[in-house]
């Protein structure tokens, strides 16, 4: 029989706090200000840019290089616990000198609280962000589906592929502004593209290693892997 | 069955005395009368037309009636891949190769609005129809389709399938894509059919 | 089990050896996330080691739900290694969200998670409602109640069939597609259609329900408790479900908590965490009702976890119908809803009203908002960003199956082929929200 | 040649006749349209890779073993039954029914000792292990 587990009930580090309620005319700045911004603030002042409320969710805006010391303490810390990652993502506004910005979004199961991180990445240099895996699990493909909308690098991610699109896809980052509705080839070459793939454009390098028939894949794929043609989907 | 048009016959002209002997459109009527009565689904349900297409197998509105509950999941016993749902483009040559590993006679039915035409789907994802990848037989509008739409779809094809003769032997051979851009059709009809029409146009303006 | 591997084995696809073999050098996670690498992958018995084979559950399966493949290394019967391959059904919602106004993405939130069309609809307009910091009036907030929990039994019911038929036993698919046609009637009565529903708008409903729709509803909830009694005492104490299901994708807690795990999955690891109680909307908190969780986190335990909130939901049910006040559903917030027609053709602000709306829908102020909803997968929640214009600049949806299925390597490594189809059905995924 | 094997000389003959029928018909009618793709296994439409002839841990044909041999002794019980009736009867029957007060368990006994004989090798594959499966 397996073991049982001790429940974990939300909550169970602030017991004084009231049950939670709905949420009714939220204010659009200027809400209740998660305790956890300030404790950022005075700790990592150096990374720290500023902290607003809109809609009633905190803010906090971070130097791209500091987040993953910021999410690392706020993962560890005994008075923090944001031991659940809710969601990666990245925005990239209309106005295209504007940075991109990645947004953390995480959450503090035992205090029932909520905290979005936010850093500016401005567009010059290649976009590039610390990977917050090692400190959550469901970072690994959160990540790898923004580096595939959006191209931007994870430094530290262990396996940093395109998760939506394959491998060879090559029209670009779909989710960035400059990429039309429509993708930048004709119906036609789109595909042309999807169909005439190799065999090999199917299994990630790892997987043609597994397959222990190494020796007798066809040799025309051999060449082509030897050539350096990185497969994967 | 495609869309270029078959080159030779333009309609399906039957009479008796002259092309064939009575025996033989008998053996035909027979022969197509035990397809029509048996044909096996291939489910190919990617999205929210295969909750649907589930509805219509379950017991309210019972696919067994066509003699079709049983469902088969590998190309080697199935006659008709209905396509339930949006195709996106990493998908494409799943269900072609699913296509053309069918052994003949396989029909096709593409199960709802994204299967048929790309539907709202109209971005850089989604294949915009799947006539343009393999031939299809009969489409069946809507989104999800109900099941009697699915059903009438069904009943179209055991027409079909009906009308069919054996002597035409041009209806069952397997066609083979082209090498270079292993398309079935010219890649410029691919993008006349593709091309958005109405006022879908103006609505790919982001901001405003 | 003693062939499962306790390290986690994190893989690094790096470069090719001498002659054009790609390397392959698993890297080793330790409880701290410290990242080493392991020179030889560890092996179970060297001298009887047959060769791995490498096996496609491939997109097109009758058991993985949908277009997943899963790629699985398998020595004999034992899963060496899984790696999915999502993608198969990414159709770029997120991209033609931002080319739509609010109110026309809501038919795109019926076709991602299509097994729980209303319980989208109803988190847009949540979000939405937030964004353009409205509040729905009181029977507008109940009749949502009533579609997402209507929703939630629709999506348990397609869960609990399709897992039956996974593990062997057809009657139950049959069973709960009868039930949903009964809910099928109700939504076509209500909005008209059966699966995709578009049922809320931003600041209200599609419609209001029709007079005789509650009468269906209460003859509904009498009926419904019948179908899961057959259902639990035909496969919960049944031998082969229990031998197939018991010990399977074991998640501890914390593990839960880290791969970011939610709804069923986590409940069923021992976490009580349900957003309907811990971060309620839609007077969540006024409704009185249990949060079902398990203590072992495996396969069986999920599967208690969803029959036991099939029956939380039809509690919840009985109060919202009590409860359903009378009244407008929509706000009357003429930056919204659009006035009625006699009006807007009689007067003249009316009109001009109604025009903006028409030509170019509602524009929320600047801002961003994410509003969490309990969805049956997990925690559901759609995050805007506007800049005051009449279509979103990003509308992010946080996919609960997505990061779900992640563990799904974790779940699956060193236990047989045939569990394979058992915890992949246990996950409940829906792979359209999964690619969106 | 006696009677008594045509019923199941009969047997044969529809046997073998019928598979040849389906071959060798279908064989003669169908028109094979073979093409590269269709030839190519089916592995839920994705190309396969390595080859399914792999080497497989023996664990696989001991199970394979242990089957024969316990079905190998279902086998011996066929004619053990259709005699069944003779064996258990002392006295040599009359019309096929066993005289009153000579009936005898020799039948039963002698099938019971076999089934001992296998119950002894089942134990002993049981505790050594070769059920075990991982």
């Amino acid at each position: 029989m397996s073991e049982t587990f001790a429940v974990i009930h939300a909550g169970h580090a602030a017991p004084g706090s009231s049950a939670p309620a709905t949420q009714r005319k939220v204010a659009h700045r200027g809400g209740a200000r998660n305790p956890s911004a300030e404790r950022i603030a005075e700790r990592f002042a150096h990374y720290f840019v500023r902290a607003e409320v809109i809609w009633g969710d905190t803010n906090v805006y971070l130097k791209p290089e500091g987040v993953l010391e910021v999410v690392r303490y706020l993962h560890d810390d005994a008075a923090e616990q944001y031991d659940y990652l809710v969601d990666v993502t990245a925005v990239e506004y209309r106005d295209l000198e504007l940075p991109v910005e990645m947004v953390w979004h995480l959450r503090s199961i035992p205090y029932r609280r909520f905290v979005r991180l936010k850093s500016p990445l401005p567009k010059g240099q290649p976009l590039r962000v610390p990977s917050v895996w090692p400190v959550y699990m469901s970072a690994d493909w959160l990540e790898r589906e923004c580096y595939d909308m959006f191209g931007i690098v994870f430094e530290g991610h262990p396996d940093l592929r395109r998760i939506l699109m394959w491998e060879q896809y090559k029209e670009g980052y779909p989710l960035r502004k400059d990429f039309p509705l429509r993708g930048r080839f004709s119906r036609a070459e789109q595909l042309r593209q999807a169909l005439t793939q190799n065999p090999e454009a199917k299994y990630s390098m790892e997987e043609l290693s597994i397959a222990d028939a190494f020796e007798d894949l066809p040799r025309d794929m051999r060449q082509r892997l030897a050539g350096g043609e990185r497969t994967g989907e | 069955m495609g869309l270029a048009p078959r080159p030779d016959a333009t309609s399906v002209s039957f009479d008796p005395p002259s092309q064939e002997g009575w025996i033989t459109t008998r053996l035909d009527m027979l022969v197509n009368w035990g397809r029509a009565g048996s044909l096996w689904p291939m489910p190919f349900g990617t999205a929210c037309c295969a909750i649907e297409f589930m509805a219509s197998a379950a017991s309210r509105f019972d696919l067994a009636r066509f003699g079709m509950e049983r469902m088969s999941f590998s190309p080697r016993q199935a006659d008709v891949l209905i396509c339930a749902g949006r195709v996106p483009f990493k998908l494409a040559p799943v269900i072609r190769r699913i296509y053309q590993q069918m052994p003949q006679p396989k029909w096709v039915i593409s199960m709802g609005a994204c299967a048929s035409s790309g539907g709202m789907f109209d971005n850089y994802a989604v294949v915009q129809g799947i006539d343009t990848i393999i031939p299809v037989d009969v489409y069946v509008p809507g989104c999800p389709p109900r099941p009697e739409g699915l059903m009438y779809g069904i009943m179209m094809l055991q027409e079909k399938v009906k009308r069919e003769r054996m002597s035409d032997t041009t209806l069952r051979d397997e066609m083979e894509p082209d090498p270079s851009s292993n398309l079935y059709i010219r890649p410029s009809l691919i993008d006349e059919i593709s091309e958005p029409f109405g006022n879908s146009v103006h609505q790919t303006r982001s901001g405003l | 089990m003693a062939t499962k591997r306790t390290i986690e084995v994190a893989l690094s696809t790096t470069g090719l050896d001498a002659e054009g073999r790609p390397q392959r050098r698993p890297l080793v996670v330790d409880g701290q996330g410290q990242v080493t690498t392991l020179e030889a992958p560890p092996s179970f018995e060297p001298e009887l080691e047959g060769e791995h084979m490498l096996l496609n559950l491939g997109p097109q399966h009758p058991a993985t739900h949908g277009v997943l493949r899963l790629v699985l290394e398998l020595d004999g019967e034992t899963v060496v290694r899984c790696i999915p391959h999502i993608g198969y059904l990414h159709c770029g919602f997120e991209k033609i969200g931002e080319y739509r106004q609010y109110n026309q993405i809501i038919p795109w939130t019926d076709r991602e998670d299509y097994l729980n069309s209303p319980g989208n609809n109803i988190a847009f307009a949540l979000g939405a409602e937030r964004l353009f910091g409205v509040d729905v009036t009181e029977r507008c907030t109940v009749l949502r109640v009533i579609g997402l929990e209507l929703s939630r039994i629709m999506s348990h019911l397609v869960w609990v069939g399709t897992t039956c038929i996974d593990i062997g036993a057809f009657t139950p698919f049959l069973w709960s597609f009868q039930e949903r046609e009964n809910i099928y009637n109700l939504f076509e009565g209500w909005v008209g259609a059966r699966l995709t529903t578009s049922i809320s708008r931003v600041g209200g409903m599609a419609a209001d329900i029709p007079d005789g729709w509650m009468d269906g509803l209460r003859g509904f909830l009498k009926t419904f408790p019948k179908t899961i009694a057959e259902v639990d005492k035909m496969v919960t104490r049944n031998g082969i479900w229990v031998g197939r299901t018991i010990g399977l994708g074991i998640m501890s807690p914390q593990e839960a908590i880290n791969y970011g795990l939610s709804g069923p999955m986590v409940r069923a690891s021992g976490v009580a965490f349900d957003i309907r109680r811990d971060f309620p909307y839609l007077d969540y908190e006024t409704y009185d009702f249990d949060v079902p969780v398990g203590t072992h986190g495996d396969v069986y335990d999920r599967f208690l976890v969803r029959m036991e909130e099939l029956r939380q939901s039809v509690r919840i049910l009985i109060q919202a119908a009590a409860r359903l006040p009378d009244g407008p559903i929509n706000v009357d917030d003429p930056r919204l809803i659009l006035p009625p027609k006699s009006k807007a053709t009689s007067e003249m602000e009316s009109m001009i009203h109604h025009f903006k709306l028409v030509m170019e829908g509602p524009r929320p102020p600047v801002g961003e908002v994410y509003v969490p909803v309990e969805s049956p997968k997990g925690e559901k929640g759609y995050y805007f960003v506007s800049d005051g214009t009449s279509k979103p600049v990003r509308w992010r949806i946080r996919p609960p199956s997505f990061v779900n299925l992640s563990a799904i390597p974790k779940m699956v490594e060193g236990h047989l082929l045939s569990d394979v189809i058992a915890i992949n059905a246990s996950i409940d995924i829906v792979m359209g929200e999964i690619d969106r | 040649m006696d009677r008594t094997y045509l019923p199941v000389l009969l047997l044969f003959g529809f046997v073998a006749l019928n598979a040849v029928l389906i071959i060798g018909l279908s064989t003669l009618v169908i028109r094979r349209r073979p093409t590269p793709v269709k030839d190519t296994p089916y592995e839920s439409g994705i190309p396969p890779l390595g080859d399914a002839r792999e080497r497989f841990s023996v664990k696989f044909y001991m199970v394979a073993m242990l089957f024969i041999i316990f079905d190998i002794e279902t086998v011996f019980m066929i004619p053990w039954a259709v005699y069944y009736r003779q064996l258990s009867c002392a006295v040599p029957m009359v019309n096929d029914a066993c005289p009153l007060g000579n009936v005898s368990f020799f039948g039963l006994g002698e099938m019971l000792v076999f089934m001992a004989i296998l119950v002894v090798g089942f134990v002993y594959v049981w505790k050594k292990g070769a059920l075990q499966w991982d």
